[in-house]
């Protein structure tokens, strides 16, 4: 079974990454298996100088899901290519660059910096991280100010660019088509879902930032319409996320319109999640009669032929 | 080296009020895990892992004892397991106490309700290297306590519950005085208790066991931070602690 | 201990009320319980005219959660004013009428036709269900749209009315602010987020609507954060909802803000949960140490200090 | 009357490919379920309650048999329970087959898959008054054939397959030939078999047992309904059905 596919920047051997933020830079999950047998590797965020992130408790379980605000927490750009890069590049797996900011301006540098390195492949555009006070997901929330940063990334870099959405807005479609137009080479979707939980003992929030971002099989139907609904509006491609846990759910990212997927909370449920699911998905594309992963993207954007419903 | 594992529950006992110990049976865990570290465990129905610290270890039968407390949802859906089922486990993590290096002959080991077990481990460990071991042990109440015995074969073993209903009445610091020099201490229970010992043993050679909510559990998520003491930067507890020398980190 | 709690119209014996659209008119639960155990019900949405609703599949289950696609199906508000409330005036309980319309003059219609009965004490204003193509949840993605309902509902109706919020937007605050303005007696929130699942063997969307609201345990922290949100900008009373499923959940949401609380999808797992919470309830308050339902709320609402995060 | 009760698992049996039969006990669904009812059942984990048919009731022991195949989460999950554990139910629900208003001499059952289970339970009570029962069972392949011999000890029975690999070969609506007069039909099965024996039967009196997916079970909710074949309305399958007269509902 042919699992590869080809994207902007990305020729990879399977549709599998870890998500930003859920796999470091890949070294402590290198001691479990090879990242070669990845498809791409998705870093942390990178920020301009290095962040120490929020308070703790940082993270909660909740059901079927889990709060977090780490807070972007990152040793910066410079750091990065210097010292996680080279240790990414000696597997064989595309690297992209998770780019992070509180003004237009530190997304512009951090951009620009990974022109330094020839070992990443793409940038992904994070305007949708609920966990800084500043920055993140303003940026994503507004069309206008998410095609402002998506252009003036574009300008500076020579990688493709993923702008990774929040799911956070009242109409995703309508970012997508405002990055898209900015001249995004791709979409990444979707983020966590802004939420709180009660500490009931100390009768406050349990996170220590208050609010933190909604991850895991919880949001996994939010994610799959979101994605279903873009992708009938855009014409470049999608990295789809939220709650994988599974190589069904991969099938279902790809029939709702993801060309890919990343692989975030599960990692840490199990660390081999990612092998595990490059493992099974040639049995499942099989059982459903699916010859390639090209052959089952977006096939499950179904158009009535009536109005059956009686509104 | 770290592994996913499963391991078989030979034996549970409800060994305190709402305090459960299982013995597990692994190779690979009995035989690379060293006093502090801990298992990371996945419990049917949740999405994280949780951290619970290896109380004892039999190499010669594989065995892995732990102890723990109902305090939520996974601890009480694990509560439930039975022996002849197994679990899942990520381990052994963390750095745990350093014994190799430092040749103490006499240890105080401090513990606080559920931070009693790992303490175990290491007093266990040391004793069989000849270590003098003296324990204060510390309780909310009487039916709370367990492995007081146990210590007792260790040494001597000072017991303090909250409301004095066993042992002494007080907090664990209120018996410091009772003991005479050692040479370092260790010592693993709620923050606020660290916070205590660390500032009336500001003088002593010693070694603090933290817990926090983890996300993976091998430091790649950066949920479990702790601020270093020289306020310049972060460890993780779940990678380069849960065990950290006392002066270097910041407790508040 | 007390449970008792008094809102706008609504002088209720506990704090707990089923949910719109998750209890029918009571009929069902009847035979399970006495509905006088309870501190109010809340209605199927009413709408003008009778209607059939969506095709089936209407329901999925999702991870801690389920997708519904009814589409508001209902008898009419003649019918229901002639048939449902009749029954349910024999009990105990305070009656909340949920409507909902396509138009803002269907809304009109609707609520002024609750003025012909003396047995409801409120009006829940449901701008925000995801599941019909027209109206619905149009009016709860709008401030403008959302005053502009609440306004005319307020100018016919001689009954406290609670707008109930749609999650699905980017800012809930403004929305809750616009409808405060425009006269709300109080706040209903959160309805289901919109969501999709895809059914693998037939490769399309497993609700015939295609999408669906997500309700159930996945969703309560977006609910309590939403809560937690919009409470500190609102002086109205706040019903809180959104996977409810045992007393300490709904401790939650009233240390969020909540004032009373909505069950909805619990009921289907335990047609008993209602009476099960509204007993579990007095040992839960006690146990975190309060003596009355108004003494917890918004109590976990907490201002820090200093801004101790280091962005 | 509807119950909310725990019903233990006494038995369970693989009886077929991925097909597994349970004998729970419980006195107050024994003695008030009625053919074609069945029961919401509570499975760990899980939103939603799953609808599951009685397939025997034996009265005098408060034993309720029931059959089910695993095709999802649920069902898998329900499949992993073990006697001595007992499951949470709701029931006895929904309208069964109408047996008491009308006195048929001779009937025809025709089930599908694991819509075969309520024809046995109503096979069994119908025979018990005197009822003379024809049976159609459809199977996809033989490793899937099961109350095979219980529905011979009924009367005549004719088993299909899809793929021939057991009895005759094709569909249950290929056999219809072979069985003389009968008074009503009764049918349960997957949607499509049910259209195609409502056209092929559309002159006879006969019965259809309906699924949809279910929220609540008893009525409340409208996820269950199917259009009436007036076009003027809908029923609710879990409340009005799952049986329903053949000329009252819209199979589209
Ligand atoms: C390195 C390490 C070793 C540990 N060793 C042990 C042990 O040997 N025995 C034992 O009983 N417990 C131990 N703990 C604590 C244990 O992990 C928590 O009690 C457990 O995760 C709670 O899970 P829960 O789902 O039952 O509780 P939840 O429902 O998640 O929370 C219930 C309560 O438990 C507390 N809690 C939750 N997570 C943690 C955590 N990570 N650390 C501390 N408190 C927490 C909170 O105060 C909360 O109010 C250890 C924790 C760490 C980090
Ligand atoms: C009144 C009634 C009686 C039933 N009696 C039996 C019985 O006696 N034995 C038995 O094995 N099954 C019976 N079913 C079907 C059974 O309820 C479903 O197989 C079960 O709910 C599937 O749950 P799951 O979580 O395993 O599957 P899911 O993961 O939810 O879905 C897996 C597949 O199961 C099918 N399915 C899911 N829900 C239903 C449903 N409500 N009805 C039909 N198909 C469904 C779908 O095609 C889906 O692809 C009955 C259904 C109804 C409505
Ligand atoms: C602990 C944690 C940290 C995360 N950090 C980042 C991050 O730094 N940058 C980013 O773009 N997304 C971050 N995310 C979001 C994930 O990349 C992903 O979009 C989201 O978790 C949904 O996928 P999942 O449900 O598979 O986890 C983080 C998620 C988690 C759980
Ligand atoms: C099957 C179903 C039907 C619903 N119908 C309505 C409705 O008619 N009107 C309405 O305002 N909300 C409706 N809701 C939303 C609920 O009232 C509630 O806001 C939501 O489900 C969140 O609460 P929960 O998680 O406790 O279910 C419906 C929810 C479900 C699950
Ligand atoms: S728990 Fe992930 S870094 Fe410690
Ligand atoms: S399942 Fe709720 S009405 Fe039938």
């Amino acid at each position: 079974m042919n699992l590869s596919v080809n994207l902007p920047g990305l020729s990879m051997k399977n549709p599998i990454m870890p998500a930003s933020g859920c796999f470091g830079f890949g070294r402590e999950y290198s001691s479990f298996f090879d990242l070669s047998t990845l498809g791409a590797v998705i870093m942390k965020s990178a920020t301009k100088n290095e962040r120490l992130g929020n308070p703790t408790p940082r993270v909660a379980e909740t059901s079927s899901g889990m709060l977090n605000a780490i807070g972007l927490q990152n040793p910066g750009v410079e750091k990065i290519i210097e010292s996680e890069i080279p240790f990414l590049a000696d597997y064989d797996t595309c690297i992209i660059a998770n780019i992070a900011g509180s003004s237009v301006e530190e997304y512009e540098y951090v951009a620009e910096s990974f022109n330094q390195t020839d070992h990443v492949d793409a940038l992904e555009l994070n305007i949708s991280c609920p966990n800084v006070k500043e920055g993140g997901i303003q940026f994503g929330t507004d069309p206008y100010m998410a095609a402002f940063v998506t252009e003036t990334v574009k300008k500076v870099t020579n990688l493709p660019v993923y702008v990774k959405l929040s799911p956070n807005v009242t109409d995703i479609v309508a970012i997508a088509k405002a990055v898209e137009s900015a001249g995004a080479d791709g979409l990444s979707m979707i983020n966590t879902l802004t939420g709180m939980q009660m500490h009931l003992p100390s009768q406050k929030p349990l996170i220590a930032n208050k609010t933190g971002g909604l991850s895991g099989p919880a949001i996994k139907p939010i994610a799959i319409r979101m994605i279903y609904e873009v992708k009938q509006q855009v014409s470049i491609p999608i990295i789809g996320m939220g709650g994988i846990a599974n190589a069904e759910d991969v099938l279902e990212f790809l029939l709702a319109g993801a060309n890919a997927v990343a692989i975030g909370t599960a990692n840490f449920n199990n660390p081999f999640i990612c092998p595990e699911i490059i493992n099974g998905l040639p049995n499942v594309l099989n059982k459903y009669g699916f010859h390639s992963i090209n052959e089952a993207v977006g096939k499950g954007i179904f158009h009535e032929p009536a109005d059956l419903s009686s509104s | 080296m770290i592994n996913k594992v499963n391991m078989a529950i030979l034996k549970k006992k409800f060994i305190a009020k709402d305090t459960i110990e299982f013995v597990l049976k692994n190779e690979f865990i009995s035989h690379h895990a060293s006093p502090g570290q801990f298992l990371h465990i996945l419990i049917d129905g949740l999405t994280l892992r949780r951290p619970v610290s290896i109380a004892d270890i039999d190499k010669s039968s594989n065995e892995v004892t732990i102890a723990f407390k109902i305090v939520g949802t996974g601890t009480k859906k694990l509560a439930s397991y039975e022996p002849g089922q197994s679990i899942d486990v990520l381990g052994p993590l963390g750095n745990g106490f350093d014994i190799s290096n430092t040749h103490p002959k006499k240890v105080l080991l401090i513990g606080g309700g559920i931070g009693i077990p790992p303490l175990y481990h290491l007093g266990k460990r040391l004793s069989e290297n000849n270590v003098k071991i003296i324990s204060i042990l510390g309780y909310q109440t009487k039916e709370s306590v367990f492995y007081e015995r146990e210590f007792q074969e260790l040494g001597d073993t000072y017991v303090v519950t909250d409301d004095g209903t066993h042992g002494y009445q007080g907090l664990v610091t209120d018996v410091l005085t009772k003991v005479s020099s050692f040479d370092t201490f260790y010592t693993c229970g709620p923050t606020p208790m660290l916070k205590a010992i660390k500032e009336r043993l500001s003088n002593s050679d010693g070694y603090v066991s933290l817990e926090e909510r983890m996300g993976c559990g091998i430091g790649a998520c950066l949920a479990c931070v702790i601020p270093t003491s020289d306020g310049e930067g972060y460890k993780k507890i779940c990678q380069d602690g849960p065990v950290f020398h006392a002066k270097e980190v910041n407790l508040s």
